[in-house]
Formats: structure tokens, C-alpha cells, sequence
């Protein structure tokens, strides 16, 4: 075992002990201890936004901004993948 | 506490993809642990997003109005969309990686070849 | 006209992220028509966006703080939680979006003779645009998530720029390498806001500074959002990408790159003082008689990893061959002083027993005014070497040292620009970096003078190592080699000449920029409470 | 990759207009039932993936190049600005603005679902839905196609 992996294994370790402990004491499962904002718009997604799709609306409308930016990775990504096959020479 | 093996499983599946990037030696391997910590993280929002006997918040003629939490949903499609986007862009390069060094061992590559 | 102005000033925040990315679905079109027009087409986007930027700037300036959301009129239902996303653009935000356009104008500039030789610029425009988009955005935006999705959005577009040249290896591994660290640290991120979100139901962030308890959850959160910005800024146990990215990339990719990682950079500030700022006197644990508080914790943290970015930096500046990965090395060293000075900052908040509110002491203020300072500084010093390094590499084609030799002589405006660069990388008197070096200095010595000692010291050996890179690429006899060697064309020429003329007003009136800008900046990362009060 | 039998390719040919159809239609649905532009676009893809299997990358590249593609997706991405800075314009002249829900900017668009509604509700949302299905079926078959094409030139060689 090198330096390197004990150090591996020592840092491995720590995150793996606070996980476990934080997983203990998330909220229980299924009963979120603070809704206010979803349950806003569950309540409103129909006379706001039109949709029957609660996530739809979240998607396109309440969080569009998000979406605009998902789709921007997507180009993103398109565009490197293209680039980086691109022929070296004209 | 039996209400809190789901967020058990996302902490055990972050652990598996942590142990993958951090100790094996095979690009491949690398990048199906970031994919597996990728879908752990995606699990933990859905898991947020539960609520006991309800439905999915979509409306449709007369349903309970019990729902579960929508926001939680839009950020997982948003992950998985962008978790597809460098996975495409991971495979590109590994794919240059072994034209060049003929190898996937991260310990062969990475070498000056002025 | 003032009518067009306000509504533009109004919608400022939503365009200058909005107007960089309508440019980058368009350039493929562009591209289709002439190559010439795409080149244009980008520099006017740029300097558009810029303008935008102006505009925002002098009024947030001047005005305070400015919100925009997204969609919707008010940025609150109910008062009490925010459902849309909404950018909130304080002076540090101001400060840092000034700095991302100087870089973008630059880089594009520059560009347009450096990659010339090149095939696939269409895609090269698209992803450079796309890159000072998400800059943008990462800076501007005032929600958790949408923070995540921009910084995703930077990395995989400055991941495929580093291995733009495909046909060297190391280009690609670097790349590889990049991409690792970065998506490793965006998943951390990405599991701190839902953990974030799964308390307090809030994905933005002045409502989660307002409610946020600071339980074991929200420990776990911090040190999560800390360690994956960290790692994607560069510093020391995860600095392992940057010296490649940054030696291997297109050198105007590594102009615009050194803002994406101060941009990470302001992710700390920001999570540190104002998402976790109303508890940041908080005791922590009692040893003996001393109460610790978080900020001191954070703040020797903070201190301790850049003392070491600073020496690992620095010291392996000193055995590179190559030119650009010694740069890229000083670029580390740097990293560290800016961290340094917000260490030794951090350290010196306390409770005002008086009033109750948290206070921050005359060296906290000394060095936060030195650590602001500094990232400008050094995104433009950098940034002036890196430009330069790759303009030699375009007049000889080559980078090693060792090879190198007697360019003075053909090439007067670059050693010109390369004697500016080293004079403020370096931090000597008549340029910028000495100003802001001088207040790190300072500071840090009333926290504990061997700070200062081992910073004063590592900036005479960074000088050290840039007299010698002088020496040996542009002094001595003119190698037959380099005969035909030409000065670089005037695009690059121009692009390197706004960075130097920046760094050189800077350096001769550092009070009108302390006073104008750094001042209310330092002022505004403090203000928690502020920040807060712009949404709530 | 030189394409498959026969058999797998009747086959394709047989089920790729099918998973179109029902990926259109998650698209066209994406605000009334589960589904929306990534999900439908990412069915339409693959039935494309799906054909360049059976098929082969040259024959696929020789139907269509990744240039096309790309000039697609740019077009899908300019659709999905250009509705949010329509918003600037119309309505209550905010980015991002759903500037045909609820503030009567074309009549027929102005309607709210009430539980599976008509495909005419929710404003600019299926809109949304068609340009950014638009630009997940070009992006996710551009970056299919480049890389099985890019993997055969290498085993030619």
C-alpha cells in the first residue's frame, strides 16, 4: 500500500462516516418536514400556467430559465462531440 | 428509522461510484463510477420528492390532490440530461485517448510526447 | 433614449447571459455564410454583451442591489418563499461580471488571428461563446440550481476547448482530466442542494441564507459545496488538472478559462459569507478557555490550504520547462494569495459585544480589500502571460525553453507585453499586483507575520523564475532558427494590448479603483444581511 | 460497421416508424400526460440509434450528415430562446414570460387543461416542448452518428 492509497482510503473513510450519519437523520422518508413551495404550485399549476402537468410547468415555466440552460449543456455537448471528430486538415 | 433505507441506498450507491473513481485504474471504470454516484445523487431528489399515499402531480378529471413534490422531478430530468452530456463528452475523449496511447490504464497515459 | 436605456439597464441581468448564448446558436449559421462575418458576428456579440454589463455595473454601483426574475413580477409568493428563478446582482457580483467581460473581449479578439490556421471554428466560436455564457451566468444567478447548471455548462465547454487540438495526446488527457474533477465536484455540489433543499424547501439563495439553522445536515452541505467548488478552483489537493488544462489549451481558451475558475472561486465567497454568513460566529468548540468559532475554523482552513497552493505553485513553477505549464503553475501560486487574503479576512470576524452583529476587524478589512484586488489582478496578469506564451508559440512553434532563445529582436511589441506581465505577476511597484500584494502583506502579518514571510518570499522566487523564462526565450543572440520569425499579427497584438493597458491604470491610480469599486465590493461580500434583504 | 442481417433490418424498418409516432406523441403531450421534449425526443433518437445499428454508420452518414443535423439542433435551440424572448415583447414583458396563458395574446392559445385537457392549453408550453424535442432528436443522433462513424474510420485503418 502506497502513501497515496492510505491517504485514499483515510479520505474514503470520513465521507463515508458522515454520509451514513447524515442519512440517519434526513427526514423520515415519505414526510417532508417543509412543503410550502411545492404545495404552491400543485395548488396553481392550472390557473398559472395552463398545464395539467405539474413537472411540465415546473420545467418550461416556473424553472425555465433551468431548461434553457439544460438544453444549452445538451448543444453543448453536441457541439464538442462534433468538434472534437472534426478533420485536422482542410 | 426503517423510513430512512432509501436515503441508506443513495448514500451506499454515492460510496460504490466514490470507491470506482477513486481506486480503479481503467478509464472505463472511472467514468461508470461517476455514473453511478451520478445516479445516486439523481435518486436522493426523487426520494426528496415523495410524500406518503400520494399520486404524480399531474392533474387528470377528479384524483386525489395529494401530490408529490414537482420541483424535485424538474431538477432530476435537468441532471440526467446534463449527466448524458458529459458522458457523451467522457467517451469522446477516451475514445482519443486510445488512439494515442494505445491504452485505458491511467498509469501508461498522460506522458509528454513533444 | 433613455426610454431604450432603463428598459435595457431593466432587463440587463436576464440579457447578458441571454444575448452570449442567442449568439452561440446562431454562429453555426453564420458560419455556413462566410468565415469572416462568424468572426465578426462573435466580437460584436461580446462587445454587446459588454455593454450590458457597463450599464448593470455603474447602476448596481450606484443604486445598490438589483434583482430579475425570471417569468414573473415579484420575486416572492407570500412573502416567504421564492418559486421562480431570479438573479440577484450585488457589488460582488458587479465586481466579478467586469472581470469576465474584460476576459471575453480579449479572448475573442485575440482568437481571430490565433486560431486561424485551425478547421472546426465554427464549433470553436459556438463553444468560446457558449463558455462566457455560462461564465455569466454562474456569476449572475441568485438560485442554487441554476448556479449547478451553468457551472456544468462552463465545464463542458471549456473541457472540449482544452482538447481542441486533438492530434496531441496530452491535449486529450488534460481534457480527460478536467472533466473528471469537474463533474465530480458538480455532483458534490449537486448533492449539497439537495440536501440544502430537502430542510428548507428552497432552492434560492438568499431564502436558504435566511432560514438555514446550521444543523449536522447543513455541516455536511457546507463541506460538500466547499470541497466541489475547491476542486473545480483549483487549489492544492485537487490542483491536479489545472497546470494541464491550463499549459494544453489554445492560450485565448486559457484567458477565458482563468475566469471560470474564479468564477468557482466567488461560488466559495459566496457560500461562505452570504449563504452561511449569519452563523459564522458561531462557536464550534471550547479548547481550554478559547471559544473556536466557525470563521476562525473556516478561516484556518482557508489559511492552511493556501499557504500550501502558494508553495506547491510557486516551487514547482521553478523546475518547469515548458513555458505555459510554468505559467500555469504561477497561476496555482496565485490561487493561493487570493485565498490567503480571505482566510486571514475570515479569521478576524467576531460578535460586536456591544450591538450583537458581527463586525469584521481593520486587518479583516485590509485583507478582504487585498483578496478582491487580487482576483482582478490576477485574472488579468495571468491572463497577459498566457496571451503572450501563446502568441511565441504561434511566431516559432514551439513552447520548451529550452529551444527558445534571442526573440527580442523580432518581436518588440510581445517582450514589451511580457515585461509588463512579469513586473505584476511578480507584484513590483509600478504595477498592479504590487498594490494588492502590498494588502495581503499587510494584513496577513496581524494575523501571524510568518504568513507574510512565506508570501513576501514566494513572490521574490516568482520573480525569480519569470527573470529567467526573460532570459532565456527573449534575450541572447538571435538563433538562425528564428530568422523569419515575424511580430504576431494585429488582432493579437490589439487583444494583448487591452489587458496591459488595464494592468498599467491600475497600477499607476490604484486609489480610484480602491476607493470606486473595491471598497463597496468588500462591503457588500460582508453585508450578509443585505443580500438577504434583496429578495426577502 | 457494415450493418446487420436482413432479418434486423425488416425489422427496424418495421419499428422505427412505430417508436417515432410514439415519441412524437409523448412530445405533442408533454403538458397534459407524463413525458415533455426530452423525454419524447430522447424515443425519437433512439429509434434513430436504432436504425444506424441495423443499418450501419456509412449508410446512415450517406442519408444524412452530422452538418444537417447540427444546423437542426441550432434551429430547435433558436425556437426555445426566441419563445422566451418573446416574452419580452408581449405580456407583461419579462424573459421567460408564458405570454399566452392568461393574458389574451392569441385567443386560441388562451385556455387552461382542466384534467387531460385540449392540446391548445398551457400557452407557450407545448411550443417549448416541440423546439427543445426538436433539438434532443438532432443533438442525441448527432452525437450517435459522429461516434459510430468516427470508430469505424479508425478500425479501417
Amino acid at each position: 500500500m502506497s502513501l497515496r492509497n492510505i491517504a485514499a482510503v483515510v479520505f474514503f473513510t470520513i465521507i463515508a462516516i458522515f454520509l451514513i450519519v447524515g442519512a440517519l437523520l434526513t427526514h423520515p422518508f415519505g414526510y417532508p418536514e417543509n412543503a410550502d413551495m411545492d404545495q404552491y404550485i400543485i395548488d396553481n399549476t392550472q390557473s398559472e400556467t395552463g398545464a395539467d402537468n405539474g413537472v411540465t410547468s415546473v420545467v418550461f415555466d416556473y424553472r425555465g430559465f433551468d431548461t434553457l440552460g439544460e438544453a444549452t449543456v445538451l448543444f453543448t455537448a453536441v457541439a464538442g462531440v462534433i468538434m472534437l471528430f472534426r478533420r485536422l486538415n482542410k | 428509522m426503517i423510513y430512512n433505507i432509501p436515503y441508506i441506498a443513495v448514500v451506499g450507491l454515492i460510496l460504490i461510484g466514490l470507491a470506482a473513481v477513486i481506486f480503479k485504474r481503467n478509464l472505463i471504470k472511472i467514468v461508470i463510477g461517476i455514473t453511478i454516484i451520478e445516479s445516486g445523487v439523481n435518486l436522493f431528489l426523487i426520494t426528496l420528492a415523495f410524500r406518503e399515499n400520494s399520486t404524480a402531480p399531474i392533474y387528470h378529471g377528479t384524483g386525489s390532490r395529494l401530490m408529490s413534490l414537482p420541483v424535485p422531478h424538474a431538477l432530476t430530468l435537468t441532471s440526467i440530461v446534463i449527466g448524458v452530456a458529459v458522458l457523451a463528452l467522457m467517451l469522446t475523449l477516451i475514445i482519443h485517448i486510445y488512439r494515442h496511447y494505445k491504452t485505458l490504464d491511467v498509469r501508461k497515459i498522460g506522458g509528454d510526447e513533444e | 433614449m433613455s426610454d431604450i436605456l432603463n428598459t435595457l439597464l431593466y432587463h440587463s441581468p436576464a440579457l447578458i447571459v441571454a444575448v452570449p448564448l442567442l449568439g452561440a446558436f446562431l454562429t453555426p449559421l453564420i458560419g455556413k455564410i462566410n468565415d469572416k462575418l462568424r468572426n465578426i458576428f462573435a466580437i460584436v456579440i461580446v462587445l454587446i454583451t459588454s455593454f450590458l454589463v457597463y450599464l448593470l455595473v455603474s447602476d448596481v454601483f450606484s443604486n445598490g442591489i438589483r434583482t430579475y426574475v425570471f417569468g414573473g413580477s415579484s420575486p416572492l409568493v407570500n412573502n416567504s418563499f421564492a418559486v421562480r428563478i431570479l438573479f440577484e446582482v450585488d457589488g460582488l457580483n458587479a465586481f466579478m461580471a467586469i472581470i469576465a467581460s474584460i476576459l471575453a473581449i480579449a479572448g475573442v479578439i485575440y482568437s481571430w488571428s490565433f486560431m486561424k490556421e485551425n478547421t472546426g471554428l465554427d464549433k470553436y466560436y459556438t463553444l468560446i461563446l457558449l463558455m462566457i455564457a455560462g461564465m455569466f451566468g454562474m456569476i449572475l444567478t441568485g438560485d442554487m440550481f441554476n448556479f449547478f447548471v451553468f457551472l456544468e455548462i462552463t465545464s463542458i465547454a471549456s473541457c472540449a476547448l482544452i482538447a481542441f487540438r486533438t492530434n496531441q495526446g496530452s491535449a486529450v488527457d488534460a481534457g480527460f482530466k478536467y472533466i473528471v474533477i469537474s463533474s465530480i465536484g458538480a455532483l458534490f455540489i449537486l448533492f449539497a442542494i439537495g440536501i440544502l433543499y430537502s430542510q428548507y424547501n428552497a432552492l434560492n439563495m438568499a431564502v436558504i441564507a435566511n432560514s438555514i439553522s446550521y444543523g449536522f445536515l447543513d455541516k455536511i452541505a457546507l463541506v460538500l459545496l466547499i470541497s466541489g467548488l475547491a476542486m473545480k478552483a483549483g487549489i492544492v489537493p485537487m490542483h491536479m488538472w489545472l497546470p494541464d488544462a491550463y499549459g494544453r489549451a489554445p492560450s485565448s481558451v486559457t484567458l477565458i478559462l482563468i475566469g471560470t475558475t474564479q468564477a468557482s472561486l466567488y461560488g466559495v465567497l459566496r457560500v461562505i459569507f452570504s449563504i452561511y454568513g449569519k452563523h459564522l460566529t458561531l462557536p464550534v468548540k471550547t479548547i481550554g478557555d478559547t471559544n473556536l468559532s466557525l470563521s476562525a475554523l473556516i478561516g484556518i482552513i482557508l489559511i492552511s490550504f493556501a499557504l500550501l497552493t502558494i508553495l506547491i505553485g510557486v516551487l514547482m513553477a521553478l523546475k518547469q520547462n515548458d513555458f505555459k505549464k510554468m505559467i500555469a503553475f504561477a497561476a496555482v501560486g496565485e490561487i493561493g494569495y487570493m485565498l490567503l487574503a480571505f482566510g486571514a479576512a475570515i479569521t478576524s470576524i467576531s460578535t460586536d459585544p456591544l450591538t450583537g452583529s458581527t463586525i469584521l476587524a481593520t486587518h479583516g478589512e485590509v485583507a478582504l480589500k487585498g483578496g478582491i484586488f487580487h482576483i482582478i489582478n490576477d485574472a488579468l496578469d495571468v491572463g497577459l502571460l498566457f496571451l503572450v506564451a501563446g502568441a511565441i508559440y504561434y511566431a516559432t512553434k514551439h513552447s520548451s525553453l529550452n529551444k527558445l532563445g534571442g526573440l527580442a529582436r523580432n518581436m518588440k511589441y510581445t517582450t514589451i507585453f511580457f515585461i509588463i506581465g512579469l513586473l505584476a505577476v511578480a507584484g513590483i511597484p509600478p504595477m498592479n499586483g504590487y498594490v494588492s500584494k502590498l494588502l495581503i502583506y499587510q494584513s496577513t502579518f496581524q494575523v501571524n507575520p510568518i504568513l507574510s514571510i512565506i508570501a513576501i518570499l514566494c513572490s521574490i522566487l516568482l520573480l525569480a523564475v519569470f527573470v529567467k523564462v526573460f532570459h532565456s526565450a527573449f534575450l541572447g543572440p538571435k538563433l538562425p532558427k528564428f530568422k523569419d520569425v515575424k511580430e504576431v499579427p494585429k488582432s493579437m497584438i490589439l487583444g494583448m494590448g487591452i489587458i496591459a493597458c488595464i494592468i498599467i491604470f491600475f497600477g499607476l491610480f490604484p486609489n480610484l479603483i480602491l476607493d470606486n469599486i473595491i471598497d463597496p465590493v468588500a462591503r457588500a461580500i460582508f453585508d450578509y444581511s443585505a443580500y438577504i434583504g434583496g429578495v426577502l | 460497421m457494415m450493418g446487420m442481417s436482413k432479418i434486423v433490418k425488416t425489422i427496424a424498418s418495421i419499428a422505427f416508424p412505430l417508436s417515432m409516432i410514439y415519441g412524437l406523441y409523448v412530445i405533442a403531450h408533454g403538458h397534459l400526460t407524463p413525458g415533455g421534449g426530452f423525454q419524447g425526443g430522447a424515443i425519437v433518437a433512439s429509434a434513430c440509434a436504432m436504425i444506424l445499428v441495423a443499418f450501419g454508420s456509412v449508410w446512415t452518414m450517406g442519408k444524412i450528415k452530422e452538418k444537417h443535423l447540427s444546423v437542426l439542433e441550432s434551429l430547435g435551440a433558436l425556437g426555445f430562446i426566441g419563445l422566451a424572448f418573446f416574452g419580452l415583447i408581449y405580456g407583461i414583458n419579462i424573459f421567460f414570460n408564458n405570454f399566452l396563458v392568461n393574458q389574451n395574446v392569441i385567443p386560441i392559445f388562451n385556455e387552461i387543461g382542466k384534467g387531460l385537457a385540449n392540446i391548445n392549453t398551457a400557452g407557450v408550453l407545448p411550443l417549448m416542448n416541440f423546439a427543445v424535442g426538436l433539438k434532443v432528436i438532432a443533438g442525441l443522433f448527432a452525437i450517435v452518428l459522429v461516434m459510430a462513424y468516427a470508430t469505424r474510420l479508425s478500425e479501417g485503418k
